[in-house]
């Protein structure tokens, strides 16, 4: 009954230095989910960029319906009915919607013309057909994340695919959003016969969704087996190669004095729209505080306000008892905040400078690093590098490498490690473990509570309601600029209540 | 020992350099000059190199060096050698310097060479005046206008201006002298542009002293049936139809000449020549015989006894220096 | 760190082969014009060293260049980028001359320093409208330094051949300036002058600036990422504007090595386009502070050989600029080259 | 003063303007071409040198213009080409292929003119043909519009078309969107199964026959000879306007001809009185100072629509 539709046999890829894939065999069945997990660096991504024509393998066939195929260039893939939604969205920010959408395959006029009326029609009946709102005329620069999938996905349908690959598609949703994709991924499995392989790091949806999930470490696959057969505690081990618990964390009771506080703070988005409308709230020594909500409604702006790296309309922002509202991201810094931020890519860290280079930002004026604060101390640098490279366990071959060259979970440590290593009593923490794999965030649940612990002021922002769930000692949730709700976390807490307090129907909460 | 090997190589060929602060090809000033050392190459036999500088001040010191070295005689070409001629000369005494376009004193090997060139251009102004109201010439009108189209705003050609305007209130002092300049001796463009604009304003004689960039001017003229008058060399063969006369700066006259003083043992080493109307070294040229005048003979006749006032110093022209 | 001096030293060997690769197509070249490739690069080495006064030569003709690179490196590296140095050594230029012809009794030493400081001053000061125009108004400063360039060197010209016009030579210049503040010539006949001790100096503290204090720390990572910088405390926008101002200083005070050194006077077109010279430089070696004065050399050596090229084999000079071109291309293609010709190798090797 | 104004601006300003601007506006519609595809080309002013030469030789050669207007397009396709490899498969920096380019094409063109015409500086005959004007009957009987229209060189009207054809390109046209697609994010584009790079070696060549045009007009239909480095900087110029432009075919053609407008009235200017360093300047200065006004139009607006949501 399983109909064989895609087989790699023994693929090998080799980057210089690293063998992404190491003689892979996979079959993926006619009409199935398949899930593909495994820790950052695994080579996941290779290998269906490999399907999708985007990397040629060094050795190894594919095989789709029984005949071998080789995949050349993404067209070829099209061509194929194979369709891929990339980790980072391609789309084209100044174009609208539907530009995106039939970009490289527009309707034409007269033959050379786009048909711009044409890709309106197109984007509309797709629209309509999946189920998947969007408005063709908006430019993709002005939308969510949340609709830039649904346009990648729209967009792989327009392009005929049969074979849908997913990579990482809920790492940037919300819940609800998730959940919509979902019921869109099953739908177009059940009603029109589509195979979706997706890559996540979310164990809940691999067992929500997929019919069959296959394990990957270290460019090997490890072991496929159907969903229905496997557990979570399990695939966490495959993956990892040890035990995974994400246990009850331990945390001792002793808040101390107001660190952090906000008082009516006003802010504006990049598009200048009010982003942030009236927000007030205290982080004590010694808490997580955390920030609930779907993303675009103001905590990002918040957390970068709050670090001086945005313009404050107004309001205060009082730290450690001072009035710094006014201050640059330099002096709120000085005086005891730090920041992980949400997007490493954008502003933790510089992908060209060394990993030595980016553990010092921020530290190269302190004594131990800077006689003077001009003459930098290099071998004080290093000696601090080699430090947090150990103790965080960033995996490299030496400090002096580009940053660039780290994998994202490796990125995200260099990052935390950078951050926890000032000793700031404030710590304002957003998406800490986006896109890392299950046993980074173990690592970094652990790293953040030992921080709490000691003492610490933590705020907390996060997409994955589990995590703030987890973590906080108190969840704010916030909508549309304006926090509307405010809970003590404890078992009696529900998931269910505090999305509801996210979402325009939190009146039903009441 | 020494002694002897310069006598050997006195009896056999004298060496020139010459050294051009600009380019070669410019049909004017510096291609003037190569002609005068070629003329000497042909009548006497030396030897010659040519060193251009593109206008590059980072290679005049260099490049004239590079000369003295290879020559027993340099001609150095250019108003803008005035300080680095002054530190080479000395130290090499036993070269002989002719230094054309400007005026260097106290220094034994170095002979200056300049020249009267608003005398020159007196008479440009002074013909260019009497033909823009001729109006039996083709494509001229009766509106008392002409124009010049200077390459650089820089002291030489303000000169040429000076003489120019002089000239042109000398025959009509209701005469409107409009000038533009290019900004650039390079570009023939922006020369028929300025051109073009003068035109425009009435002009109908331009007197382009602009170097490369006169030879926009001379295009301009050709498609709007008006008149140029050239400069430095007798442009009118390149383009006979509508370069009526240029003003001649006869630098390879003065430059075959130094050479052939120093040659018969004449020349008056460190002193400076000067040539004006009265030496022949400028001068009012009107092409070959076999070219069709476009001037009116009343016309150069005109000009002939202005040139003969000038050398009689019944006419003063002022200069711009 | 091994592996870091591993890819120096390969940089280093690949930037020589794609040297020498470009002067055998040089070679070629003059070879189809029926010269002898090897004279003419005997005569070109030998007028580039062969003599105190050539080696001199090439010397001096360093000093500009090793000004500029260093200036274009400072700027290029914080991610702002100036290519207005041509307009600010005029400026420059002009500056160290006005000083050198206006306060005429000071002591030498005092003189010269004022003219320098002058120079760098106005220089920067001069740098300093692109860069806020570039960091407040998100003007393009590419655009804006280039347009400031035609803006300074026609101000200039207007300059010397009016209110500050000479008297002597009929030359568009400036007076000369006073004795006492020209420069002492170092090798008899040549350019050659005390400023290259100077430039050494200046070279060195850029040097020690880029690469060893957190200003040239926070530099290279404002132009590298800026968010990150800003991020990280560091505020890009005065670090932008601060290495503009240097950039812009440093232009400065190669104008006024121009005017103190070499020509003692300002001059109209004083600058046959320096500062691109030395944007080339900076860009070939990558904004590396070291590299920049080697490189400067090499470029140096290359104008002053081609001369005595061109006077022993009578080689054109424009073939001179094509070889040169050549090479530009070669060392600027030198990382894409290698990888497909190793690409090519690994291929033969399956087969 | 009436009569210095009326000097300053005629229609002879106009004129002048439509002149001084074609060779800057054929050459930015190609510099855009690659600006879009996100390759800053500062070779431009090479390229219109050489092309500005070809197109000497082809006519000359041939006693065609249309061969001299072909050679200059063919040494642009060349010259394009060979910038791409640098820039897109080399992956030189841009910045210095560009300068380089300029450094060669300096070169190369002196080093021809002298070897195949043997002359130096500069090299004009009666054996070039040059690009023939256009005459439209019907405009000359109105003065205003004969003036400004009639009688210009074929690629004046050439340039005119192209600013139209190459906004039609851009923005209607599918290849259009995948060139701005591939400088805006090659990666999307090649994930839809569309080269980035061919699309970047495509705006190079179009850039090289737009500068091979610009290169011929300069030479065979605005003058008709060749003279050394005549292109002076007017690719740099062209760059400018570009950036003014942001790229945009209509607003960069909008650039070029204020830049011309400036050139224009500066050169009037002199005859009032101004020095002529000043009013060359003039362009340069303006196009700053356009710059920041324009900057803080854009800022104010957005304070306003700031304060317009805010209610
Ligand atoms: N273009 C490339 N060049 C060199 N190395 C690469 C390249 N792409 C991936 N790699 C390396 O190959 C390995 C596998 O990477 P891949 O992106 O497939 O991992 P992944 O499983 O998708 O990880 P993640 O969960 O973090 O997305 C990593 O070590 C990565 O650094
Ligand atoms: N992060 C820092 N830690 C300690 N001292 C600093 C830091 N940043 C700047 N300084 C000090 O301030 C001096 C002046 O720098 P500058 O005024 O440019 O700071 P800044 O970048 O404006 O900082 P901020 O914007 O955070 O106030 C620096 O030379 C250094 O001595
Ligand atoms: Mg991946
Ligand atoms: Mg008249």
């Amino acid at each position: 009954m399983a109909e064989e539709l895609i087989r790699f046999e023994k693929i090998r890829k080799e980057f210089p230095g690293v063998v992404a894939n190491n003689d892979i065999d996979l079959t993926i069945n006619k009409g199935e989910i398949h899930a593909i997990v495994g820790e950052n660096g695994a080579g996941k991504t290779t290998l269906l960029k490999i399907l999708y024509g985007m990397h040629q393998p060094t050795a190894g066939k594919i095989y789709i319906e029984g005949q071998e195929e080789k995949i050349a260039s993404p067209a070829q893939a099209i061509k194929m009915g194979i369709g891929m939604v990339h980790q980072h969205f391609m789309l084209i920010p100044s174009f609208t919607i539907a530009e995106n959408i039939v970009l490289g395959y527009e309707p034409r006029q007269k033959s050379i013309f786009t048909d711009f009326k044409k890709a309106e029609k197109i984007t509309e009946q797709l629209q309509a057909e999946y189920g998947l709102a969007v408005d063709p005329l908006q430019k993709v620069e002005d939308v969510s994340v949340g609709i830039q999938q649904r346009i990648e996905i729209l967009k792989v349908l327009y392009h005929g695919a049969e074979i849908l690959i997913l990579d990482e598609p809920t790492a940037v949703l919300t819940p609800q959003e998730t959940e919509e994709l979902f019921e869109v991924i099953k739908t177009l499995v059940k009603e029109k016969n589509k195979t979706v392989i997706f890559i996540t790091h979310k164990l809940n949806e691999v067992m929500n969704i997929s019919d069959r999930v296959t394990v990957m470490r270290d460019g090997k696959k490890l072991q496929t087996m159907a969903t229905e057969s496997a557990t979570k505690e399990k695939i966490a081990e495959l993956m990892v190669g040890r035990e995974v618990l994400l246990s009850e964390l331990e945390r001792d009771s002793k808040q101390g004095q107001v660190r952090l506080e906000v008082q009516q703070l006003k802010a504006r988005d990049n598009r200048n729209l009010k982003a942030v409308k009236d927000i007030s709230f205290q982080v004590h020594s010694g808490e997580i505080l955390g920030i609930a909500g779907v993303e675009g409604n103001g905590q990002s702006e918040l957390v970068e306000v709050i670090a001086g790296l945005r313009e404050l309309e107004s309001g205060k922002i009082i730290i450690n008892d001072q009035d710094l509202s006014e201050s640059s991201s330099g002096e709120i810094r000085r005086n005891g905040v730090a920041h992980i931020p949400e997007d490493r890519l954008k502003n933790g860290m510089s992908k060209e400078a060394t990993i030595a280079e980016n553990l010092l930002m921020g530290k190269q004026y302190q004594k131990d690093f800077a006689a003077n604060k001009v003459h930098l101390k290099q071998q004080a640098v290093k000696k601090e590098a080699a430090n947090l490279i150990e103790e965080f366990d960033i995996r490299t071959p030496s400090a002096e490498v580009s940053a660039g060259s780290l994998s994202g979970g490796n990125m995200q440590k260099m990052v935390i490690a950078r951050e926890f290593s000032f000793d700031s009593p404030i710590l304002l923490i957003s998406q800490p473990t986006r896109g890392v794999d299950i046993g980074a965030i173990e690592f970094i649940h652990n790293e953040i509570m030992k921080k709490r612990n000691e003492g610490c002021a933590v705020l907390l922002v996060s997409a994955e309601l589990d995590e703030i769930m987890r973590l906080s000692d108190r969840i704010l949730t916030i909508y549309e600029g304006q926090i509307t709700g405010e809970f003590e976390n404890n078992k009696d807490l529900s998931k269910k209540e505090i999305g509801l307090y996210m979402t325009e129907k939190r009146g039903e909460a009441n | 020992v020494i002694l002897e090997t310069e006598a050997v190589q006195a009896e056999s060929e004298l060496k020139v350099a010459l050294v051009v602060s600009g380019g070669l090809g410019d049909r004017s000033f510096y291609d003037s000059s190569a002609e005068g050392v070629e003329w000497a190459e042909e009548d006497f036999g030396i030897d010659s190199r040519v060193l251009e500088c593109r206008n590059d001040p980072s290679l005049f010191r260099d490049r004239l060096i590079q000369g003295s070295m290879y020559g027993d005689v340099v001609v150095v070409v250019g108003f803008e050698f005035y300080d680095v001629v002054q530190t080479v000369a000395p130290e090499f005494p036993e070269v002989e310097y002719i230094y054309v376009d400007n005026n260097v004193e106290g220094y034994d090997n170095i002979t200056s060479i300049i020249y009267k060139e608003n005398e020159g251009s007196f008479l440009a102004g002074a013909l260019a005046a009497m033909m823009t109201t001729e109006t039996e010439v083709p494509n001229i009108t009766a509106e008392k206008t002409i124009g010049m189209v200077g390459g650089m705003d820089i002291p030489v050609i303000r000169n040429f201006q000076v003489g120019y305007q002089e000239g042109a209130k000398y025959i009509d002092s209701e005469t409107k002298v409009e000038t533009v300049f290019a900004g650039d001796f390079e570009d023939p463009a922006q020369g028929k542009e300025s051109a073009l604009t003068l035109f425009s304003q009435g002009a109908d004689v331009v007197f382009a002293a602009a170097g490369k960039t006169g030879e926009g001017v001379f295009q301009a003229a050709a498609e709007n049936k008006k008149y140029v008058i050239g400069v430095d060399a007798d442009q009118r063969y390149i383009n006979p139809d509508v370069i009526i006369a240029s003003v001649v700066k006869a630098v390879n006259v003065s430059v075959y000449e130094s050479i052939e003083r120093i040659i018969n043992d004449e020349l008056d080493s460190g002193s400076l020549y000067t040539y004006g109307l009265e030496e022949e070294g400028v001068y009012i040229g009107y092409g070959t015989e076999a070219m069709e005048q476009i001037v009116p003979a009343e016309i150069k006749e005109k000009v002939q006894t202005i040139k003969e006032k000038i050398i009689s110093g019944e006419i003063e022209v002022s200069t711009a220096y | 760190m091994i592996k870091k001096d591993k890819y120096k030293l390969e940089y280093l060997s690949s930037l020589f082969i794609s040297i020498a690769a470009a002067l055998l197509i040089g070679g070629i070249i003059m070879w189809l014009y029926g010269k002898n490739p090897l004279l003419g690069y005997q005569a070109m080495f030998a007028g580039a060293f062969n003599s105190q006064y050539r080696f001199a030569t090439t010397l001096a003709k360093m000093v500009p260049l090793v000004l500029t690179g260093l200036a274009t490196a400072v700027s290029f590296r914080s991610g702002i980028y100036n290519i207005g140095g041509e307009g600010q050594l005029y400026l420059g230029a002009f500056a160290a001359a006005y000083v050198g012809i206006t306060f005429t009794n000071l002591p030498g030493y005092l003189g010269i320093l004022l003219a320098v400081v002058a120079a760098a001053a106005v220089g920067a000061a001069y740098a300093y409208i692109p860069a806020v125009l570039k960091v407040y108004y998100q003007i393009d400063e590419v655009i804006t330094t280039i347009m400031l360039n035609s803006v300074a060197i026609f101000f200039t010209g207007y300059l010397v051949n009016y209110p500050f016009a000479t008297s002597q030579g009929k030359m568009g210049g400036t007076d000369m300036v006073a004795e006492g503040y020209q420069l002492s010539r170092l090798v008899r006949l040549s350019d050659l002058n005390s400023s290259i001790f100077m430039v050494a100096l200046i070279g060195i503290a850029i040097y020690y600036l880029l690469e060893k204090t957190t200003l040239g720390y926070d530099f290279k990572m404002v132009g590298q990422n800026k968010d990150f910088a800003d991020y990280g405390g560091v505020n890009s926008k005065k670090r932008m504007i601060t290495a503009m101002l240097i950039s812009g200083g440093l232009a400065g005070i190669a104008g006024s090595f121009e005017v103190l050194g070499t020509h003692f006077r300002f001059l109209q077109g004083i600058s046959p386009g320096y500062y691109f010279d030395g944007l080339l430089i900076a860009l070939i070696v990558k904004n590396n502070p070291i590299g920049i004065i080697f490189m400067s050399f090499f470029f140096a050596a290359l104008k002053t050989g081609s001369m005595s090229m061109e006077m022993a084999t009578e080689i054109p000079s424009e073939l001179v600029l094509i070889i040169q071109s050549v090479i530009i291309f070669f060392i600027a293609g030198e990382a894409g080259m290698k990888k497909i010709i190793k690409g090519f190798f690994k291929k033969g090797e399956q087969l | 003063m009436e009569e210095i104004l009326l000097r300053i601006f005629n229609l002879s300003v106009i004129q002048n303007t439509i002149r001084t601007s074609t060779p800057l506006i054929l050459a930015a519609l190609g510099g855009l071409l690659t600006m879009q595809a996100d390759i800053l080309n500062i070779g431009m002013d090479g390229m219109i040198l050489i092309g500005a030469f070809f197109a000497v030789l082809g006519s000359y050669l041939f006693a065609s213009s249309l061969m001299g207007v072909a050679f200059a397009v063919l040494s642009g396709i060349i010259i394009g080409l060979f910038f791409s490899f640098m820039v897109v498969k080399l992956k030189a920096d841009e910045f210095i292929v560009g300068i380089a380019i300029n450094i060669f094409a300096g070169g190369l063109t002196v080093f021809l003119l002298r070897t195949i015409f043997g002359v130096k500086g500069a090299f004009s005959s009666d054996q070039i043909i040059a690009i023939p004007r256009i005459n439209i009957p019907f405009l000359e009987n109105i003065n205003f519009l004969n003036v400004i229209f009639n009688n210009h060189s074929v690629t004046v009207y050439i340039s005119w078309l192209l600013v139209i054809l190459v906004t039609i390109f851009l923005y209607k046209t599918p290849y259009g969107m995948w060139l701005r697609a591939a400088g805006e994010y090659p990666e999307a584009l090649d994930t839809v199964g569309v080269s980035s790079q061919l699309m970047k070696h495509f705006s190079s060549v179009m850039c090289g026959i737009f500068t091979g045009l610009a290169g011929a007009h300069l030479s065979l239909g605005y003058l008709t000879l060749f003279s050394e480095g005549m292109s002076a900087d007017r690719g740099f110029i062209a760059l400018a306007a570009i950036i003014f432009g942001r790229s945009h075919p209509v607003k960069t053609f909008g650039a070029a001809l204020l830049f011309g407008f400036f050139d224009a009235v500066g050169m009037r200017l002199q005859g009032v009185g101004v020095p002529a360093q000043f009013s060359k300047a003039i362009p340069y200065l303006f196009t700053v100072i356009a710059l920041f006004i324009i900057a803080k139009r854009h800022l104010n607006k957005k304070d306003k629509t700031a304060l317009e949501t805010a209610n």
